[in-house]
C-alpha cells in the first residue's frame, strides 16, 4: 500500500510518525506485547501511571463491566518510576518505542520529583501528567478538577524538565478549557483527553459493591461521545494548543473522529483488552483511510463541521 | 510460553451438557495449548457485553473446545452460539498446571473438581493418563447431580468420588466431606483443583494439614487476560497480590492468602 | 399478587406511593401514554421541562445514537408554564397522576418566577428545578456546576413556594456533594441526580457533527455507573437528604441498584424510548422483588455494602 | 388512533430482494393499522444498538410486513433475524397518508418513490385500487436498477415508470426527469411521495409549481416513535418544527419548510 503521510506534531518539538498511541495502563509497559505487534509501528506508548515508590494496588475485585464500558480501580500499580528507568526503559529503547511516561503523584512537589527522575532519560520522549489523583494538600479533591492546582503542578514540572509535557485533562473538572488553559499558561506541551470517570456497580441482587475501591474508573465506547465533546471544546477555545484525544477509541471510525473534532494524536485504551492489536488495527485502517481519500493525518484534525 | 494471538474461529458443534452447561467445538488451531491454560472468547456481538471472557481449554484434540456454565450475559450468549457462528479467540493463556508443577509417570494425584471447574482438571486427567502416571483418584462435587458435568469422561479415567450438597448423587456434602478420605486413600499424592474459590481454600486447608502440595486453577474477573491490565488480582501469601492471568491460573496454593 | 409496601418519603411531607417515577422530557407531559398504561399506578412523573414562554426547540437533527445511550439536544422545547399549568394540568390531575413540575431558567428572576407561577396549583406535588442550564449572569457555565448558584436558585425558589423542591444535580459538578450541600442548606426537600453529560457524535466519513446543535445530552445504559456514583456520594455525606436517582434505569435490577446506593425513589428515563411501558415493568418488578425479599422499598434504600 | 402497543412478534420469514433490502414477515397483529403508518422494531440485542428503529408497514396482511434497507447496525442486526427470532414492535405509530388526504374513489394519483421509499407508497397503491380508484401512475428511481426493490410488484398495481441515475434501468436520471411528464399524464392528480428528503423536497416543489397537492412520507431520525422524546423534528413552514412521528410521517407537503 502507498504510505500516506501521518506525522503529526503534539507539541513541544516532538513529531510521531503516526498519531496512534495507546493509552496508559491499558498497555502495561509496552513489552507485553512481543509476538503480538511491533511496538516501534506505533506513534506512541503511554507506560502504566509510575509514582515515585512502587505500588501493589488495590485489592479485588478491581474491574467490574458495565453497558460498552468498564470500571477499573486498579490502584495505580505499578513498578515505582525508578524500576521503569531501570528495567523497563531499555528494553523498550531497545524496541524502538516512543515512549511517554504516564506519571501520578498526590502533592506538587512529587510531580516535580518525578519529572527530575525522567529528565534526560534516553528513550523517554514525553511526560504525560495524571492529575486524576487526589491533592492531598488541597482537602483530597483531584488536581485535574483544578485549574489553578493544575497550573501548578504543570509549572512545577515544566521548571525541572525539558521534555515535553502533555497533562491528562480529568473529565470530571466542571470546565475543561479552564484546566486547559492553565496548563497552557504555565508550559504545558499538549494535554491528553480525557481520563476516565468515576462510577460505580452494585450487585442488585445481594448489594454488594463489586470494586474493592467502592469507586472505579469508567473507560470503554460508553464514555467516546464526552471525550469527543471535551476535545472538540478545548481544541476550539485553545486551538494553538495540541489535543491528544482518548476516550472509547476502538475502530478507525472512532481515530478519525476524534482527529476531526480536533485531536493531532489519539490513544487506544479499553480495546486493548478486547483485541490485543487493537491499535495496530487503527494504525492500519488510518493508513487505508488516507490513501483511499488522499489525505494525511494532519488534514483531518479539527474537520468536523 | 508463545505469544497469544488473536484468532476467528468457527463454531464446529454445540452440546448440551447436563441441565446448564454447553461443550462447544471450535475448528481452528488454539497454539500450543495445556491443560490449565485458557483463551479469552467473545462473539460479534460488538460493545455489549464489551470484554471476551476467560475459559479455561478442555481439550484441544480433536478440536478446541470448552465447557461452558451460564451466568450471566456473556456466557449466555457464548453458550448460545450456533455452529457457523464466529467467536474471536484469544489463545494461548496463563500457565498450565505443568507450568506449576511436575506432571510425569510418578505423579500421584487427587484431582477436587467444583463444577464447572471439572474442564482443566478433565485435562489435566488425560494428560496424566498419557504420560502413563497413576490412575487420578478425583473428588467431584457440586450442589446437586445437575452440576456435574461432564462426571461420565471423569469416570473413564479417574477413579470417581462424587458428592452432591442435596445427596442427589454420590455422597452428601461438599468436596471436604472426603477429601481426608482421599487424601488417605492416596498417601504423598498432589492435589489437583479448579472450583468455586471458597471451595479451593478449604481444599488448600485440608491438603496442606496433610502435608500435601497443592495446586489450585484460580479465577477472578478479567479484562485483558494477557497481563496488561492488572485487574485479575488474587491476595498473595505474604502480603501483594499475583496476577490470575499471568502469575497463573494455575499456581501452588501456598503463594495465596487465602480468606 | 401481595401487595408489599412501596411507600417512600421524598421530603417535605411528599410521600410517593412508590419509588418509580418517570424522568423529565422522556414521559412528554404525561398526557401521552393513554392505552399504554395508567399514570396514577406510577410514584410519580416528572414534566416536561418548564419554562416562562413556550419554545420552539433546538433545529434538527436533535438525537443522536451512541453505545449504549444516546445524546439529545432538543433545545428544552416545550408549552410554556402557563400552557401547561392551563391545559396540562387539569387532564393529569383527571388521570390522578403524581406530577412533579420540572423547571429551568438562566436567571435566579426566572426560577422565582416560574415557582410563583407554579405555587399553589392544585395537581401539581413538587418541583424539580433543572440547573443544567446556562447561568446567563454569570458567564454561562452551568448553574448546576456552581454550589454558590445553586444554593441561589434554591434560596429564591424556597422563598417563592411551599411545594416540596427537588433540585437536579449537574454530573459535570466537580464535587457534586458541595452542591447538594448548597441546596440543601438553601431549603431544598430533595436532590435529583443525574441530568445528561454533555457529549458529541460526528460522522467520520463526512465529518459532519450530528447534532445541530453540536453538543446534547448523553443518556442511558452508558451513565449508569456515573449515576450510582454520585447517588452513592450524596447519600453517604448527606444521610438526611433524600436523593431521586435517576441515569440509565431501564430494569427493575437498576431500580434496586439506585434504591441500595442510597436513593429513595428513581426515575426512568431514556428506557421508556425502548419501551413505552418501561416504568410500569421496573414497579412491577420492584413489587415482585420485594415480596419476594419480604422486604420494602424503604428497606432497601442504602442497603449497598 | 388506537394507542400503540409493544408487542413480540416472530419472524415468520426473511427474503432478500434486490442486493441490499430485506422483506421480514412477522407473526401477529400489528394493530389497525393503514398505509404511511409505521412500527419501531428491535430485536433481543440489549443495548447496543439502545433505540428501536423506525420501519413503514409493507402491508399487514396476510402478515405484518416491512422492507429493510441496510444502512447501518440497527438495520444491519434486522436483516439478519432469522424466522423464529423475536423482535418487539411497537405499533401502530404515526398518521397514514389517509389521515393526511382523502382516499376514495375518486382519487387520481402520482406516486413518486425513491429506493426504500417504495414501502408505504406500494401499500397506499393497494389501498387505492381496493377501493376502486384509478389505476396510480407510479415513478419509481433509483441509483442503479438494484435500488428498485419490488418494483415488479408496483408495476402489476400501478402504471410504472422507471428512473435510474446510470440508467441501467428506465430513463436515465432522477424521478425529476419524468415528473412533470407523469403530471401531465395525470391531470388534476395528487402526488404521494416517500423517499430520500432531497428528492421530496424536489416532488413537492414540482407538484406545488403545477397546482397540485403532494403529501409526503418524512423520515427523521426517532428516538421513540410516540412523541414524547421530542426528537424527530422537520422545520415547518412559517416557522417551528413538526414532529414526523405524531404530526406525520404523511403530511402535506405544503406544512415543510423544505431546503
Ligand atoms: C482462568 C479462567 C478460566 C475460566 N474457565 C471457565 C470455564 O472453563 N467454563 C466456565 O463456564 N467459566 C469459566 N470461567 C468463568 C467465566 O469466565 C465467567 O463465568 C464469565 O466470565 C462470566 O461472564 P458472564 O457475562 O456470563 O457473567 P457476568 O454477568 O460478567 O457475571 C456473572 C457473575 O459471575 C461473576 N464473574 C464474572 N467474571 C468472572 C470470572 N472471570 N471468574 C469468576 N467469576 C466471574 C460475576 O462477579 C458475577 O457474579 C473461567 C474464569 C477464569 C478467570
Ligand atoms: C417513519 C419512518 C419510516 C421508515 N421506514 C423505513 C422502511 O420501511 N425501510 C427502511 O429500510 N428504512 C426505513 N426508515 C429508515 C430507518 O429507520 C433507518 O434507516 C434506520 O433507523 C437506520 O438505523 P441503522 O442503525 O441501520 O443506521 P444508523 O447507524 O443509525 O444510521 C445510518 C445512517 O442513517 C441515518 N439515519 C438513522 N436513522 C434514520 C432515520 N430514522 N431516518 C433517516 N435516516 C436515518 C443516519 O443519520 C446515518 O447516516 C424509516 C424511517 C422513518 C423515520
Ligand atoms: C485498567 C485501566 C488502567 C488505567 N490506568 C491508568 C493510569 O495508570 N494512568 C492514567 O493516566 N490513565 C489510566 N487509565 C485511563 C486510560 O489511560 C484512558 O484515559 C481511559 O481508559 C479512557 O480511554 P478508553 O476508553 O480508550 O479506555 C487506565 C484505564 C484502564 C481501563
Ligand atoms: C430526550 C430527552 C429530553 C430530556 N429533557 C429534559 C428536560 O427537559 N429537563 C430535565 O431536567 N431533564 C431532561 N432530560 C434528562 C432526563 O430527565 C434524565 O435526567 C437523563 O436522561 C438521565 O436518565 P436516563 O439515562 O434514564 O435517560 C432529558 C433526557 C432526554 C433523553
Ligand atoms: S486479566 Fe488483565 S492483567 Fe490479568
Ligand atoms: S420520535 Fe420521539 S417525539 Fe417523535
Amino acid at each position: 500500500m502507498a504510505r500516506p503521510d501521518l506525522e503529526v506534531d503534539v507539541g513541544g518539538g516532538l513529531r510521531l510518525a503516526n498519531p496512534v498511541l495507546t493509552a496508559s495502563g491499558t498497555f502495561g509497559y509496552g513489552l507485553e506485547h512481543d509476538g503480538i505487534g511491533d511496538v516501534a509501528e506505533l506513534g506512541g506508548i503511554c507506560s502504566k501511571g509510575l509514582s515515585l515508590a512502587p505500588r501493589e494496588g488495590n485489592p479485588p475485585e478491581r474491574i467490574a463491566e458495565t453497558a460498552a464500558g468498564m470500571l477499573n480501580a486498579i490502584g495505580l500499580a505499578n513498578v515505582g518510576v525508578d524500576a521503569f528507568v531501570r528495567e523497563k526503559v531499555p528494553a523498550l529503547r531497545e524496541r524502538r518505542a516512543t515512549v511517554i511516561a504516564n506519571v501520578f503523584a498526590t502533592s506538587v512537589e512529587d510531580f516535580r520529583e518525578l519529572a527530575r527522575r525522567l529528565d534526560g532519560v534516553e528513550g523517554v520522549h514525553a511526560l504525560e501528567l495524571n492529575v486524576s489523583c487526589p491533592n492531598v494538600a488541597h482537602g483530597g479533591l483531584e488536581f485535574g478538577v483544578d485549574p489553578k492546582a493544575c497550573g501548578a503542578v504543570t509549572r512545577a514540572v515544566r521548571d525541572t524538565t525539558r521534555l515535553p509535557i502533555w497533562v491528562k485533562l480529568s473529565p470530571e473538572a466542571s470546565d475543561s478549557v479552564a484546566v486547559a488553559r492553565a496548563c497552557l499558561d504555565n508550559g504545558a506541551d499538549a494535554v491528553s483527553a480525557i481520563n476516565t470517570i468515576r462510577g460505580m456497580s452494585v450487585d442488585a441482587r445481594t448489594g454488594r459493591i463489586r470494586l474493592a475501591n467502592r469507586t472505579g474508573g469508567l473507560s470503554g465506547p460508553a464514555i467516546k461521545p464526552i471525550a469527543l465533546r471535551i476535545v472538540w471544546e478545548v481544541h476550539r477555545k485553545l486551538p494553538e494548543l495540541p489535543v491528544i484525544g482518548i476516550g472509547g477509541i476502538s475502530t478507525v471510525e472512532d481515530a478519525i473522529e476524534m482527529l476531526r473534532v480536533g485531536a493531532r494524536a489519539v490513544q487506544v485504551g479499553t480495546a486493548s483488552f478486547v483485541d490485543p492489536r487493537a491499535a495496530w488495527n487503527v494504525l492500519d485502517g488510518l493508513r487505508a483511510f488516507c490513501v483511499a481519500q488522499r489525505t494525511t493525518a494532519r488534514e483531518l484534525v479539527g474537520t468536523a463541521w | 510460553m508463545s505469544p497469544p494471538r488473536l484468532v476467528t474461529m468457527k463454531v464446529a458443534s454445540n452440546r448440551r451438557v447436563g441441565d446448564a452447561y454447553r461443550v462447544i467445538e471450535l475448528d481452528g488451531d488454539a497454539g500450543v495449548v495445556r491443560s490449565g491454560q485458557f483463551a479469552m472468547l467473545k462473539g460479534a456481538w460488538g460493545v455489549a457485553p464489551l470484554l471476551p471472557r476467560p475459559m479455561s481449554w478442555l481439550a484441544v484434540e480433536p478440536r478446541p473446545s470448552v465447557l461452558i456454565k451460564v451466568v450471566g450475559e456473556g456466557t449466555r450468549l457464548l453458550a448460545a452460539a450456533a455452529p457457523g457462528d464466529e467467536l474471536t479467540v484469544l489463545t494461548p493463556l496463563g500457565r498450565a498446571f505443568a507450568d506449576a508443577t511436575e506432571i510425569g509417570p510418578a505423579t500421584r494425584s487427587v484431582i477436587v473438581a467444583g463444577g464447572v471447574g471439572i474442564a482443566p482438571l478433565l485435562w489435566v486427567a488425560e494428560e496424566l493418563g498419557g504420560v502413563g502416571a497413576e490412575r487420578p483418584l478425583a473428588v467431584y462435587g457440586g450442589r446437586t447431580r445437575a452440576d456435574l458435568p461432564l462426571a461420565e469422561r471423569m469416570a473413564e479415567i479417574t477413579e470417581l468420588w462424587v458428592t452432591t450438597e442435596d445427596g442427589s448423587a454420590g455422597t452428601k456434602g461438599r468436596v471436604t466431606e472426603v477429601l481426608d478420605a482421599a487424601l488417605d486413600a492416596r498417601p504423598g499424592a498432589i492435589v489437583l483443583t479448579c472450583g468455586p474459590t471458597p471451595m479451593m481454600a478449604a481444599v488448600a486447608q485440608r491438603a496442606h494439614a496433610a502435608g500435601r502440595r497443592c495446586i489450585a486453577a484460580l479465577e477472578a474477573p478479567m479484562a485483558c487476560g494477557y497481563g496488561v491490565c492488572l485487574g485479575c488480582v488474587v491476595p498473595r501469601a505474604g502480603g501483594g497480590f499475583l496476577y490470575v492471568c499471568s502469575d497463573g491460573p494455575c499456581v501452588d496454593a501456598r503463594e495465596i492468602e487465602w480468606r
